[in-house]
């Protein structure tokens, strides 16, 4: 009995298998999107290539992709090149004493499931953050705000505890000052979670699908206009290689730089595309900068030393990283803000690429060659670690070309590559000698990466180290309540000559926002940020 | 030393054998036979293809590709080579145990091994990974903490038939102590098919581990490896395909002589086992136990 | 038979239970404390002492180890792993539409390594020895050294670059099926060939073949009885094929930008997404001893000596 | 006088890997209704000469030399022709019948698959022809026998159902390969008894391979003894029992004689076994 049914068993086997073959083929073949990718006809639509999947919308909470939140989610105000402008507030009055806000809100907004856009809303929105204060620790806003009230149907007036010059700007972020529909609250709250994505931003979430794609549907009552593109997808693609073929093949229409700055082609790939006539590459003026911070808190490591820091900045060829590795997009940055940045043109001494000088540099500092490749001092070695991004490849590619040329002057620097989580928490607990970062972009420099040098989530470990510490955060504590421009002006002067000199911000490249898109698509631009784009003001002709 | 002199006799054998031998030696004198620095960067010669200077051309930090490769033995092979010694030593010491001394112990050790095996290895290696951290030595122990049981498994069987022999039964008799029997008798014969075992899982794993460092969970950098060039090359695989055909053809060329000299191994072994047509069926068993350890990267 | 399936189906369920142990121990030996595992999973910016402890209440991590344990396994029995920390949702949730994508997948490739595997397997058993018999094995030794990657990257420069006949990743037609299913085949068929072929071998000089032939039977029947007799000793090599490639489709998953397992624990181990790698080991460890105990049980039904070993 | 059905002349076997000879030259013929018993010991090369006639060696092992089988030399015939010829002409019984079924199908699907492949029979003619000739072999409850599987039946049984299919093909010539060495007493002398029987209903000739000399004076009217590849002597059964020449047939034919009369004793009592 035993054989027949063997061969019964298999023969089972076989056609179940070729059935669930068969059936899941043909569910995909009818509920994919496949037609989702930009066919030669110019229709309204765009479809991104993004390297993680969208994940939870839920703008009161980070795991979200920025981009994504930014298109379905508005805050009151936004910071654009002229400074704070209205979004869903139409004006707002400070008062006199600084501690009192009263935003009069647009009239004519409705979240996308219906919901009315009111001071109620505002309120609930706001409190929901506010419950969730802990989580939100790094906007200095979430813990000086005292009440929000609705003085009306459309007024809102937040009271904070004491004046606070940023107030606005960190009313403009992404998240979490931004309004999601009050019925997608569970409980009452945001924080365990919500039930729906409404926001009023003039796209709606329409599908996800985990891991595939999101689809994103223009908001035919967006109270800006309903906008020119109609649908925008949000492909999952995790390898920078797939991504250029599907482009080449149109899967995908549109990429751009990622809300961690790597992008997901290479230069050399996307001059390829350009120059195939089906795509053009625009980049934004350059919006921050790329840089190597330094741990001077660490005492037992090389790298506490002014000496080591500043060798390695002679030690970086910015030139060639800029020409070979961005083939020139990106220019060499010789400060942490380049020019162009506010209050941020102050006389700082270059330091060029010059190895004679780094090896001087260590040598007066009593590091010394004695035998072999690395110097030492003291019986330890001039050994350090430099983090990167694992996901960038850039980052990867300049931390080996410094690493080969610091070894020139006797320098050792091991490289270890991380997620991006892992690297931000390395900056906050201070485990760390060298790593990688960006300033933060233009909407947000100086003032918010100068105020970070103090904080503790940021960069208070590389700064806390230095010499004039305590006058540096003297000044940035100042800097945030002058009200006086010219004083301002000197504070900021200040406070950049202090880390420029102490060389904890070591400068590689200013960093821009790329676009591929496809040719015929007119009104790319960009925001402060490089953390989201202004889709609805694409189009094609 | 018969099987080594069938070995010698079949060419294709003979063939892979001293590709291997080749492969290990250069990767062992890496420094005296590579012609350049492996992570001395020259951003003029990014891209660079082949030359006089570079035979292989250069990487994206203009680094010698041929150097590279001759220093990405190591990590490639050689500490593949480790971790498969290693686990191949902790499997035989359980394996010998097991099959040598029989009921409760062996029973405790391949309940063991059952659990161990009952994991999907590579599963396994990924979460060990994920827990400890990417890195080579971190993959490394994921595979010695993985495989051992399986080598254990193995090797278990094939000391069985040893143990049972008459003239273990005799030493027995006459009061030979155990650790004696075993080193004279019982580990000279089974040595050979530990052999098997090991060169049959030597090509996945190498394949494994190359693969983890193509995800980026593996070796650092700048240190070459082999999967690791290859994930840099990924990025500019359209735009310069030829950058992925160096460390590519490294990994086929090394997997393919281990594999074929596992399989010369084996059918040199195969006169013992092949005269009876029974045993030519518990071979064909032996050989399906054999593939779990040969999973695909 | 009936006892014998009883007695290893019992025996695998304290094996389950040390699996499921071991795989929930195995996230409390990160060097990360999981509370801040989940904060930073989550992309708080900022991690302070109160919010670990909080977050550690809130997730029930201050309750004792062995509470939390027998907690966990007795709502993963229901398909409860938890919530992801990284998004919130139900761990299911996630894996759940992951597990069927490999699962098709894995499914479709087992077929063709299966059919590929048995035909390449009996021709060259009928001409063992032969210019096809070596030919074959020695492609099939090189296609089975080629990293999958390496392969899968070829493949798509070839049918979706140059011929732009196929999707380049992801899977969204019949037509995404294609390369995946194709680099699973080659590399894990090269391996199983081996197996039929093998095993055919080892039937090739039973009796019963010559005795088949002296009856005057035609070929076609003879092979027909190789092939039903040494499927014996496949079948259990096949039923294992499904949970070894339910687990090793990480690769190529990544490279095709699969929505599958493998991208999504890739993911889970890179944000250190715990309950995520603890669900998905869990279910692949148990598929394993499922599969295990199953084909033990064929076996056993084909082979009745086996049964009386239990 | 009878005319010789198989007449086998300047027979060389050879292993074509390793270029061992395994039959150097051997030449011996069957009568037509006689039956011709190959003595020797295993390895001497029974087997082997019996499959070369067959045509059944395998892949390494060749021959040459000719083999007239009713005048026609096999080995000129074409494949096809000869897969027809075998079975249906020349039949061959295994020493093992456990291992000579496919394990994994019932006895009837392998009978009926044999006659379907030489008779153009209906399905139920080729079952009744298999019942009838399992009867003849003294097999009781054949259809219940059919549904079986081959390790349900003990190794004379299945002898027996050989020598059923063989009845129900009617060959000229039945090469029995050793069909009584793996059998215990009992069943050896049942299987004897039946391939007597299948010659007197038949009127086959048949090969009779074995080194059971007690079973060979029963069976063969002619005897032929081989070692080592070599026939060392060839002539009748009595006169290779009573006077052999070759000093290996005289070890043989001795050392066998103890063990011969044990099975005689047994063969006499042939109303003790009935019963």
């Amino acid at each position: 009995m035993s054989k027949t049914w063997s061969t019964g068993l298999i023969a089972f086997i076989v056609s179940i298998v070729v059935l669930a073959g068969c059936s899941s083929g043909g569910k995909e073949g009818t509920g994919g999107a496949s037609d989702s990718g930009g066919g030669a006809d110019p229709v309204q639509e765009l479809v991104y290539a993004s390297a993680k999947d969208i994940n939870d919308m839920n703008p009161h909470l980070y795991p979200g992709s920025m981009p994504a939140q930014g298109i379905v989610y508005e805050s009151l105000v936004e910071n654009t090149k002229d400074g704070i402008r209205p979004l869903l507030a139409e004006s707002w009055d400070i008062s006199e004493d600084g501690t009192v806000y009263t935003f009069h809100l647009r009239k004519d907004v409705t979240f996308h499931d219906g919901e009315p856009f009111n001071a109620e809303a505002v309120k609930l929105n706001i409190e929901a953050v506010l419950r969730n204060a802990e989580k939100h620790t790094w906007i200095k806003l979430s813990a000086k705000i005292k009440e929000v009230t609705a003085a009306g149907e459309h007024t809102v007036e937040l009271k904070l505890t004491e004046p606070y010059y940023p107030a606005l700007v960190e009313m403009s972020m992404t998240r979490p000052f931004v309004f999601i529909s009050p019925k997608d609250f569970i409980g009452g709250e945001t924080k365990d979670g919500v039930s729906g994505y409404h926001g009023t931003g003039p796209y709606k979430l329409a599908e996800h699908k985990t891991e595939q794609y999101a689809v994103f549907e223009a908001n035919e009552h967006y109270w800006g206009g309903a906008p020119k593109i109609r649908k925008i997808t949000s492909k999952v693609l995790p390898a920078g290689e797939t991504t250029y073929l599907a482009l080449q093949k149109g899967e995908v229409n549109f990429v751009f730089t990622d809300d961690r700055g790597a992008d997901s082609i290479d230069v050399e790939a996307m001059n390829q595309l350009a120059s195939s006539g089906k795509y053009q590459v625009v980049r934004s003026e350059p919006m921050n900068t790329k840089m190597i911070v330094a741990n001077s808190s660490r005492a037992d490591s090389p790298v506490s030393e002014t000496a080591v820091r500043e060798a390695i900045w002679h030690a970086v060829d910015r030139e060639t990283i800029s020409k070979s590795i961005f083939s020139g997009t990106e220019t060499a940055a010789e400060t942490l803000f380049s020019s162009n940045v506010n209050y941020a043109d102050v006389k700082l001494e270059h330091r060029s690429y010059d190895l004679d000088a780094a090896r001087k540099l260590l040598e007066d500092a009593g590091w010394s060659l004695e035998s072999g490749e690395v110097r030492t001092k003291a019986g330890s070695p001039l050994s350090m670690k430099l983090y990167y991004d694992v996901n960038s490849s850039s980052q990867k590619t300049q931390a080996e070309l410094i690493q080969s040329t610091v070894k020139k002057i006797g320098m050792q620097l091991e490289l270890i590559g991380e997620e991006s989580s892992s690297i931000a928490n390395r900056r906050s607990t201070g485990d760390y000698d060298l790593l990688f970062n960006q300033t933060w972009g233009l909407a947000y420099d100086p003032q918010s990466t100068i105020a970070a040098f103090a904080s503790e989530t940021s960069y208070y470990h590389t700064t806390s180290g230095i010499a004039r510490a305590e006058e540096l955060y003297r000044k940035i504590d100042e800097v945030m309540v002058s009200r006086d421009e010219a004083s301002r002006q000197a504070l900021y002067a200040d406070i950049l000559t202090i880390v420029h000199e102490e060389a904890v911000f070591i400068p590689l490249t200013n960093g821009s926002v790329t676009v591929v898109a496809p040719a015929g698509l007119q009104g790319i631009a960009f925001k402060q940020t490089q953390f989201e784009l202004p889709f609805e003001r694409m189009y094609f002709e | 030393m018969n099987i080594f002199r069938n070995v010698w006799k079949d060419k294709l054998a003979f063939l892979s054998m001293s590709v291997v031998a080749a492969i290990v030696i250069v990767g062992l004198f890496a420094p005296v036979f590579a012609p350049h620095d492996p992570n001395e960067a020259n951003m003029e010669l990014r891209f660079a293809s082949a030359s006089w200077e570079y035979w292989l051309g250069n990487d994206h930090l203009g680094r010698c590709i041929l150097s590279r490769i001759i220093y990405g033995i190591r990590p490639s092979v050689l500490w593949v080579f480790v971790a498969l010694a290693a686990s191949a030593a902790i499997g035989a010491a359980v394996g010998f145990l097991a099959g040598y001394f029989r009921g409760r112990t062996d029973a405790v050790l391949m309940r063991i091994c059952d659990v161990m095996l009952s994991f999907p290895g590579y599963v396994m290696s990924l979460a060990v990974v994920g827990i400890l951290g990417a890195g080579l030595d971190n993959i490394l122990i994921a595979f010695v903490l993985m495989k051992w049981a399986w080598f254990a498994r193995v090797i278990r069987t094939s000391v069985m038939q040893y143990a049972e022999a008459d003239y273990v039964r005799f030493s027995r008799a006459i009061g030979t102590g155990h650790i004696a029997i075993m080193a004279k008798h019982v580990v000279p014969v089974s040595l050979p098919d530990i052999a098997v075992a090991s060169s049959s899982a030597f090509g996945s794993m190498i394949l494994q581990i190359s693969g983890f460092s193509f995800l980026g969970l593996g070796i650092q950098a700048p240190h070459a490896e082999w999967g690791m060039m290859l994930n840099e090359a990924r990025e500019v695989m359209f735009s310069r395909p030829g950058l992925m055909l160096a460390p590519g053809l490294a990994i086929v060329i090394v997997v393919s002589a281990v594999n074929f000299l596992s399989d010369a191994l084996q059918t040199a072994l195969d006169p013992k086992l092949m005269k009876s047509g029974k045993k030519r069926q518990e071979q064909a068993a032996a050989a399906s136990a054999r593939l779990e350890g040969r999973e695909v990267a | 038979m009936g006892g014998y399936i009883v007695r290893r189906s019992l025996l695998s369920i304290p094996l389950l239970l040390v699996i499921s142990f071991l795989t929930f121990a195995l996230s409390h030996l990160s060097p990360l404390d999981p509370a801040e595992a989940v904060l930073q999973a989550q992309g708080v910016p900022r991690i302070t002492e109160e919010l670990i402890a909080a977050t550690k209440a809130e997730l029930g991590m201050d309750r004792p180890f062995l509470v939390r344990y027998a907690d966990w396994l007795v709502s993963s029995l229901k398909l409860d792993f938890g919530s992801s920390y990284v998004t919130g949702k139900p761990v299911w949730s996630l894996l759940g539409p992951a597990f069927a994508n490999t699962l098709k997948l894995t499914l479709i490739s087992v077929v063709a390594i299966i059919v590929m595997s048995i035909a390449l397997g009996v021709l060259c058993a009928l001409r063992e020895g032969k210019w096809t018999d070596k030919s074959v094995r020695g492609v099939s030794f090189l296609l089975t050294a080629m990293p999958s990657y390496w392969l899968a990257a070829l493949l798509i420069w070839y049918f979706s670059v140059k011929l732009d006949w196929l999707p380049t990743s992801g899977m969204d037609s019949y037509l995404s099926y294609v390369l995946p299913v194709i680099v699973l085949t080659i590399n894990y068929a090269g391996i199983y060939f081996r197996v039929v072929r093998s095993s055919m071998l080892s039937q090739l000089n039973e009796d019963y073949v010559l005795y088949g032939r002296a009856c005057g039977l035609p070929e076609r029947n003879i092979t027909m009885r190789l092939l039903r007799n040494s499927m014996q000793v496949a079948v259990s090599v096949f039923g294992m094929a499904i949970p070894i490639l339910l687990g090793s489709t990480v690769v190529v998953e990544n490279v095709f930008a699969w929505p599958g397992l493998g991208t999504l624990t890739v993911n889970a181990i890179l944000g250190r997404d715990f309950p995520i790698i603890q669900a998905y080991v869990l279910i692949l460890a148990a598929a394993f001893v499922l599969f295990n105990t199953v084909s033990d049980v064929i076996n056993a039904a084909l082979n009745p000596k086996l049964r009386k070993e239990l | 006088m009878a005319a010789n059905v198989l007449e086998v002349s300047h027979l060389h076997i050879w292993d074509s890997h390793t270029g061992r000879t395994i039959v150097p030259d051997s030449s011996f013929q069957v009568k037509e209704g006689g039956c011709l018993a190959i003595v020797g010991e295993s390895g001497s090369g029974k087997s082997v000469t019996c499959r070369a006639v067959m045509r059944l060696n395998k892949n390494g092992v060749r021959h040459s030399g000719d083999v007239l089988f009713k005048g026609v030399n096999l080995g000129e015939l074409p494949e096809k022709e000869m897969r027809k010829w075998r079975g249906k002409r020349l039949c061959m019984i295994m020493q093992n019948g456990m291992r000579a079924f496919d394990p994994s199908r019932v006895i009837g699907a392998q009978c009926r698959e044999t006659l379907a492949q030489h008779y153009d029979w209906s399905r139920s003619d080729i079952e009744a022809a298999v019942i009838g000739a399992m009867e003849r072999v003294m097999l009781k409850e054949p259809a219940s026998i059919m549904n079986k599987h081959p390790h349900q039946l003990s190794g004379g049984m299945l002898q027996r159902v050989m020598i059923a299919l063989a009845i129900a093909l009617e060959p000229d010539l039945i090469i029995a390969d050793e069909p009584t060495t793996a059998l215990d007493a009992i069943s050896q002398y049942e299987v004897v008894e039946q391939l007597l029987r299948l010659r007197e209903d038949l009127g086959c000739s048949m090969i009779f391979v074995s080194h059971d000399l007690g079973v060979v004076r029963k069976v063969a009217d002619e005897v032929m003894v081989m070692k080592d590849g070599e026939i060392v002597e060839k002539g009748t059964s009595e006169a290779i029992f009573s006077e052999a020449r070759h000093p290996y047939t005289r070890y043989l034919v001795g050392s066998k004689q103890a063990l011969s009369r044990h099975f005689n004793r047994i063969m006499g009592g042939e109303a003790v076994a009935h019963r």
